[in-house]
């Protein structure tokens, strides 16, 4: 019915709808006649020749704009999303709506510590709640992201082999199947980076790992589950090898979702820990961030932890800046990170309570060893077929890249056209044609199966139409989008002329 | 079980088709001496009902009149914001990897970029970073990657930059061994004295212009650039959002304009929430693109030839460059530069000056009304954008704000831990929020507080 | 201008088109000597910003303890409910006319129709009316047309309806020359005497049974519903939806089930607001619903055979029927329908049942708390849902409930002038939202005030 | 391309997404072992023997559903909707935030209003407003929407009439082009009514109205500007001439949005009047409601308003009750009608101002005339072309249903295609193959000018392609619904077994 179809008359960029002169005099401040002279107090030199180009348009339009872009997108709120390492559950709304609550979205950062008790009550427990589920000795809240979390953590390992005037090691190992912000945070931090490779049981190769290790070695980064969807069984050996090197151990916890409340990094023998609360403690993703990535530590690194963090004595809650904690790594926001990010993991920690936590864990490897055998049972490769899955799991379609030409991209365009987001693909690397799927603890069976069945169908598409599919998709607001051409004719700011 | 949509019968059949018997069989891999045996420390789970309670508990309060500014301002958020941000559709999607079912996402962002590099007068933008501080940072090590010229890791870093923004660039940065050398105020007038800069400042990779500064002390950004851009040091623009619609552009500064900006996106539409989350813009040119970190989005076509948008320039990025990436950034503010997108385009350029132009005059009026208080000055005579510094003649600033906080008002920032040689002084700062009854009420506080103490000092 | 889009020159470009050379034009043919001079009264215009820092001002204020129910209940209501209601695809659009448009519209309300019918154990749903009084009086207009066996205009209306609902019944039936016959309780029960019925009413239309009744106490639903059959009524059923996840459905009264049950759906997900939005809900059986007013919606299917839903007996309504509709009712009160269909959807029936649970259990311990006061005895002593009527001794329930609200607590809804004959008396409502700790803060408010009053009067 | 279109797997209703034994403890009580108990205290006689089937889904399950669902509608936030007689406006957006802060939610509507001040001063304002800009003599806020402000205004007519004892006026004279609301209103006050017609140029036939009149009329009902889209320019000699008859004039506001602030009801002559805030005050139509009808009533109406109205003195504010008022025809609701959308409108008429109100009437007046004018220049058929439009007006498509056999309904139908709602259709019923136009203020001239291309567009559809535009629409979540079986094989609710 194509020849029918029209295209929406509203899908322009918004400078497109903008017409000089309109203005929404409802949102801008009023001025009066003198106020709205140029101010003398500015020398000209400084002021502002022209107008920015900003768009103007009336509150309607924006509200129409903005609401019909957001129905292009899917999300956990629409469509199952099981985006390998990226934990897309379910959102709980009470979150949202009580961390927005006037009191907490009109508090200053540098207001008075009296006149947000009970805002620094809910980061303060919040820190109380990630150290018992971690294992961990202290939490700091304040990393704004994983990879800030990460910074943190390896900052404070170089902080701790400086305090100890052990400043030879320059190098940081990562498995190859490691988070690319594993790398690029440890050479941020100074560090050279060594790849120690992955055996095909998904276990990292623990001789690899002696060879690499020596008196150069500041630490290893890891994450257990790994990266690869499986757990990491001989991590007290590998401890206990990094440890008697000097070196120390860094836990990427973007997979902490698959063992909350079994297994704590702390007792694994991690040094350090950052959590990724947009994954495991479910605060939203926001088409990009905000997250948050407290770090956790052992004893040895508490002196390190990056400020502010919260103090309690009693019912008296404060900041803890670099005066309390001179040996800090010091500060890595403004202000004390992404404060309403933990206001919603505080609450959706709290809802859980202690009880809820480990059935996180229970229901998300449940989903996702469910997924993983009906989909190898249905014909497809699993890349460690040998393991249990713990959160996620991975599909390898070498095979269907190969004998069909039909890429790991082409059935992940077509899921799109069956109503569901696509796995991560082609992470981690050392998998050819990868999906990495990670359904969360929140997805019913029912949808499990029709995400299942939709790769059935798909895979039975590839044998028999597989042009079609390798043009997929269909059904969305856009056909396959030329990524080549976005990089290769630049066009990253709108201008006015065309 | 809150969140988890299982039935028995779910599970039974589950478990089944993977053949074991238990959920607990899955966690065989995990050996046992490392499983937890509880979580005493953690309490029990609350319904919504006993959380929702217990936050409107915490969230209670009086809620004073704020005058503190000092990286974040209060301004007025059209309501239309936040209710199209909290969409699940922006709320609940993440990074828009699969860029045909993320086309809200990725339009979205596309005209931030452009509302940004217009406003900043540059010619890119990214997608964001975490803050305004940690996005110094990055500027910070964008700089020594971009500056061709200089082999240099010194960066020039003025003291009238904001104090928690040199501290995070210090965090960030010293690993590298890059060091951030301070350059000083003039203690008259409140900003760095363009004459006094040395003539032969040695190889230097960039110098940090703060505009207006921490003090709200107007900079001369012409002579700084052009003196910066003669010694071959790179310019990174330290801006406030709001200001630019009043304020130069620093893609206009001086002869050839900064070379990198960046900024606290806060005062675009984000509410204070306790210190986050905000987000970090940065913008530079073309020919620096490729330097810089963070998301980029770009309009392509797709196979219809229909335009579309989809994320560029990944070779920069961690998870294809992995260690050899511009940053480690991955997760960035998204949902925020939503809120800031919205926010510029309800206001557009016409809203936003005014904005800019009544939050000075606010600025104005205040710093007029305090100055006459007996035993108040005004530190500085400077141009100056919202914010103003007083000192206070004799007494203590933290006993001042305490009392003023006691009649309902946040006067202010105290800047004695940061400039001991300020004296007693704090940072204040009048947004278009204020009303002339708040600025009279702050005046006639202020004056009775200062009453009291000189008496009793006395 | 606040809401306009047009640019000057769309303006002019337009009037062009038209052909006049001003939009005063266009009003030309307004008969000159009717154009208003100004409209001095009202205020100039506010931007947001001002207006909303004066509704925070007259939002402000202490929140009491509630412990008023009497037709507006307070029951926890999930976030996700009025962060979905109010997305613009439901809160923006209108009455689905076009139904392939609004099939989002249509197909919540069909669920809620399913969930009602099954609710009150009926056959089939309306799609809302306006509250639960206006659709009482609605449900007595049905009664007088649906009944096939009676020509009266008679209805008997038990005193133990809430009496909100029965003036508002009396204002809008009355008009049609139908009377509303009183039906007293007994004092002892709260009830109406099933026992002490007449045995030959007359030719009466309809039977109206509260249940709860207005007193929080149970009808004997069943006897009243077979005598009122007995004699050629309709049953009209006017019940509380929460209770109905632990109380008989009125689809299941006596032999042969209610004809009409409706009431007030405030409780399932709906604020307080000052009294409304709310909505009146409406079932009956299908051998009724042609007499049924509101909208009403079916499911079909479309030219290529799938499912969708539209509105349907439309044959019913003012717009066809014009003069012959079963009622004047065109807006009705559908988004307040749309958060009451999440509510239950998302409470469920188990999640339901625990709320009338707890009420009733509150409801429980608070009266027998109180009833051990000094000078409080419980009015009743039936079975009840989640309030109770107390009366005191001596003292004015005014004063009382003065005194109360001093300590932070709204103490219940004064009966006097509504019922004198007990005296100095309360209706107090506990939901599942009441805590032991809030329970207990009643009970030592009371006593103290009890204690206070008694001392004074002594 | 539908040959690769998948339908959702997530479409399916609600109930088919429930499973027995799922729940969402969050949203419920938490009850301890003696609670769970069946209460004793209630006989087993009345209690419910078995569960009601209510959906059993987990959070998301109903946050994904209803998000879902709400895709699926057009609404003034994603769609020009210019549905004649409803003016679907822009609904600010602060409107419903600010009457939705938690001081004004939680307030119990039989709490001494000593706890609600600001809430009773929201309420009297807008009486305030509303009777200056109506040019009435007093105003109750309380009826629930139009109808039942019509309901309010005829009972107080009745109320009058008997008041002086003149009880033998039966009949309500009715235009033919009125609202069904204004006939059904009528009756279910106890009247008759008596219609006449309208003549050519969209006035009322005043020889018919002079015939119709007599002692046994109680009043009449009219809109002004008419439901035809036209100003009834002999207003005053209508006024005249129901007067000398001894009866009132009735005021249907429906159409209020393109006289505000330029003439007043009152001061054409009219007794009483309904305002429907959810159109001229721009609250939200919520889907089907809830709106707002205010009332408002000349001097020799004011002791016959509903109650409860509110009072001030000076700074305090009461409810006025029956008490107060004892000739009001009473109450009509339980508390005091849709107070959240009167906050709603009162917050709307504030930030408009006094002179924000004239300027509603003058654009939507202006867009309706541009869009008619440019139909007609288009080749459409206006039903009134010797009149100005006022903030709608009417085409007529009988000469395409005639030519060409696509109706009204046809052209409405693809216009969905082309992502427009559409106008209203068949009413007023005495124009054929009728659209009822309303573009409202709040839309820009694109947006007009896209309506208008696509109705040109269609027209030649229509005489190219006739049957593809009777089978329209094709882009939907449906095609073309079958209105005749949802009526006959009637399925109202939803039943297990299916
Ligand atoms: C395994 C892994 N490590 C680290 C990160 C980085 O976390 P963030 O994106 O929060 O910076 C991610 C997520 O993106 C991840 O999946
Ligand atoms: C002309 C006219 N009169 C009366 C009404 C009835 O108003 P309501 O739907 O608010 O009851 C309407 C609206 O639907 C209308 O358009």
């Amino acid at each position: 019915m194509t020849r029918n179809t029209i295209d929406s008359p509203q899908d322009g960029v918004i400078f497109e709808k903008s017409h000089r002169g309109r203005s929404n005099s409802c949102q801008a401040p009023q001025l009066n006649a003198t106020e709205t002279a140029v101010p003398l107090s500015i020398p000209a030199s400084l002021l502002r020749k022209s107008a920015p180009l900003l768009p103007e348009v009336s509150e309607m339009q924006a509200v129409r704009h903005f609401t019909r872009l957001s129905q292009k997108n899917f999300s956990i709120d629409t469509h199952f999303y099981p985006l390998g390492s990226c934990t897309m559950k379910y959102n709980p709304r009470a979150c949202n709506r009580l961390a927005m609550l006037p009191g907490f979205l009109n508090y200053h950062p540098l207001a008075p510590v009296e006149t947000g008790q009970g805002f620094m009550a809910c980061l303060y427990e919040l820190q109380e709640i990630l150290k018992e589920v971690t294992g961990m000795k202290a939490v700091s809240l304040t990393p704004m992201a994983g990879a800030q979390g990460e910074f943190a953590g390896m900052a404070m390992i170089r902080a701790y082999h400086d305090a100890r005037g052990d400043t030879a090691r320059c190098e940081v190992i990562c498995p190859d199947a490691a988070h690319g912000t594993n790398p690029a945070t440890a050479v941020m931090c100074g560090y050279k980076v060594k790849e120690i490779p992955t055996r095909a049981d998904g276990d990292i190769d623990i001789e690899a790992l002696k060879e690499a290790i020596g008196p150069q070695t500041a630490g290893i980064m890891l994450t257990n589950p790994s990266t690869v969807g499986v757990f990491e069984r001989r991590i007290t050996e590998i401890a206990k090898i990094v440890h008697d090197a000097g070196g120390l151990l860094y836990y990427d916890g973007a997979n902490l979702n698959a063992i909350l409340g079994k297994v704590r990094p702390g007792d694994m023998g991690f040094d350090v820990i950052h959590m990724n609360l947009h994954k495991t403690f479910s605060t939203p993703h926001g088409g990009g961030g905000p997250g948050a990535g407290p770090v956790g530590v052992s004893e040895r690194l508490m002196p390190f932890l990056p400020v502010p963090m919260v103090d309690s004595s009693g019912d008296h809650y404060r900041w803890l800046t670099r005066k309390d904690r001179p040996q800090s790594i010091g500060q890595l926001s403004a202000f004390a990170g992404n404060a309403g990010v933990l206001m919603r993991a505080y609450i959706y920690a709290r809802l859980l309570g202690r009880e809820g936590m480990p059935r996180i864990a229970e229901y998300s490897v449940l989903n996702a060893n469910y997924m993983m055998v009906e989909l190898q049972k249905r014909g497809f490769d699993l890349a460690f077929p040998s393991r249990r899955a713990t959160h996620e799991f991975i599909v390898t379609l070498k095979r269907q890249a190969k004998r069909l030409d039909v890429t790991a991209m082409d059935f992940a365009k077509r899921l799109l056209d069956y109503g569901y987001h696509a796995p991560t693909t082609y992470f981690p690397l050392l998998v050819p044609e990868c999906f990495l799927i990670e359904p969360t603890e929140t997805e019913d069976k029912e949808t499990l199966d029709g995400f299942i069945d939709a790769m059935a169908k798909i895979q039975h598409e590839a044998e028999t139409r597989a042009k079609m599919v390798r043009a997929a998709p269909y059904t969305l607001p856009s056909r396959r989008l030329d990524d080549v051409r976005a990089a290769r004719e630049l066009d990253i700011v709108w201008n006015s002329k065309e | 079980m809150p969140f988890i949509p299982h039935t028995e019968t779910d599970v039974q059949q589950m478990l089944t088709s993977i053949g074991v018997s238990d959920i607990a069989d899955l966690f065989d891999e995990i050996p046992a001496e490392l499983r937890i045996g509880s979580l005493d420390k953690i309490p029990t789970g609350l319904n919504e009902m006993a959380m929702s309670r217990l936050m409107h508990e915490r969230a209670a309060g009086p809620q004073p009149l704020c005058f503190i500014g000092a990286g974040a301002y209060e301004h007025h958020i059209p309501a239309a914001i936040w209710e199209i941000v909290t969409r699940g559709e922006f709320y609940s999607a993440y990074t828009p990897y699969q860029a045909e079912a993320s086309q809200g996402t990725l339009q979205l962002i596309y005209e931030y970029q452009t509302m940004m590099a217009h406003l900043t007068g540059m010619e890119a933008s990214n997608a964001s970073l975490y803050d305004g501080a940690s996005g110094l940072a990055e500027a910070v090590l964008m700089a020594v990657r971009a500056n061709r010229k200089s082999k240099s890791k010194r960066i020039l870093m003025p003291a009238t930059v904001n104090p928690a923004y040199r501290r995070v660039a210090q965090t960030i940065v010293e690993n590298q061994g890059i060091t951030l050398e301070v350059v000083d105020y003039q203690p008259g007038s409140g900003a760095i004295d363009t004459a006094s800069l040395p003539a032969e400042p040695g190889d230097v990779a960039a110098l940090v212009i703060p505009q207006p500064n921490f003090f709200g002390v107007l900079e001369e950004v012409n002579g700084l650039t052009d003196w910066a851009h003669a010694h071959g040091m790179l310019v990174i623009a330290v801006v406030n959002p709001t200001s630019l619609a009043l304020l130069t552009p620093p893609g206009e500064w001086g002869e050839q304009g900064a070379d990198i900006v960046c900024g606290e996106g806060q005062p675009l539409g984000v509410p204070l929430a306790g210190g986050g989350p905000y987000f970090g813009f940065m913008c530079c040119n073309l020919k620096h693109v490729r330097q810089m970190p963070g998301r980029i989005v770009g309009r392509t076509v797709d196979a219809d030839g229909k335009p579309g948008f989809a994320l560029t320039l990944q070779a920069r990025e961690q998870h294809i460059r992995r260690s050899k990436a511009t940053s480690n950034i991955c997760t960035n503010q998204g949902l925020v530069v939503a809120a800031a997108t919205i926010y510029m385009t309800l206001l557009g350029a016409q809203g936003l000056h005014k904005v800019a132009l009544k939050s000075h005059q606010n600025r104005q009026a205040l710093c007029e009304q305090l100055q006459m208080i007996d035993g108040v000055t005004s530190a500085f005579a400077s141009a100056s954008f919202h914010e103003f510094v007083i000192q206070f003649d004799g007494v203590s600033a933290d006993e001042v704000l305490d009392r003023l906080l006691a009649e309902g008002i946040l006067g202010g920032f105290n800047l004695s831990a940061d400039y001991p040689a300020l004296g007693e002084a704090i940072l204040v700062c009048a947004t278009e929020t204020k009303t002339e009854a708040d600025i009279s009420a702050y005046q006639s506080a202020l004056s009775r507080v200062m009453e009291t103490l000189k008496g009793s000092a006395a």
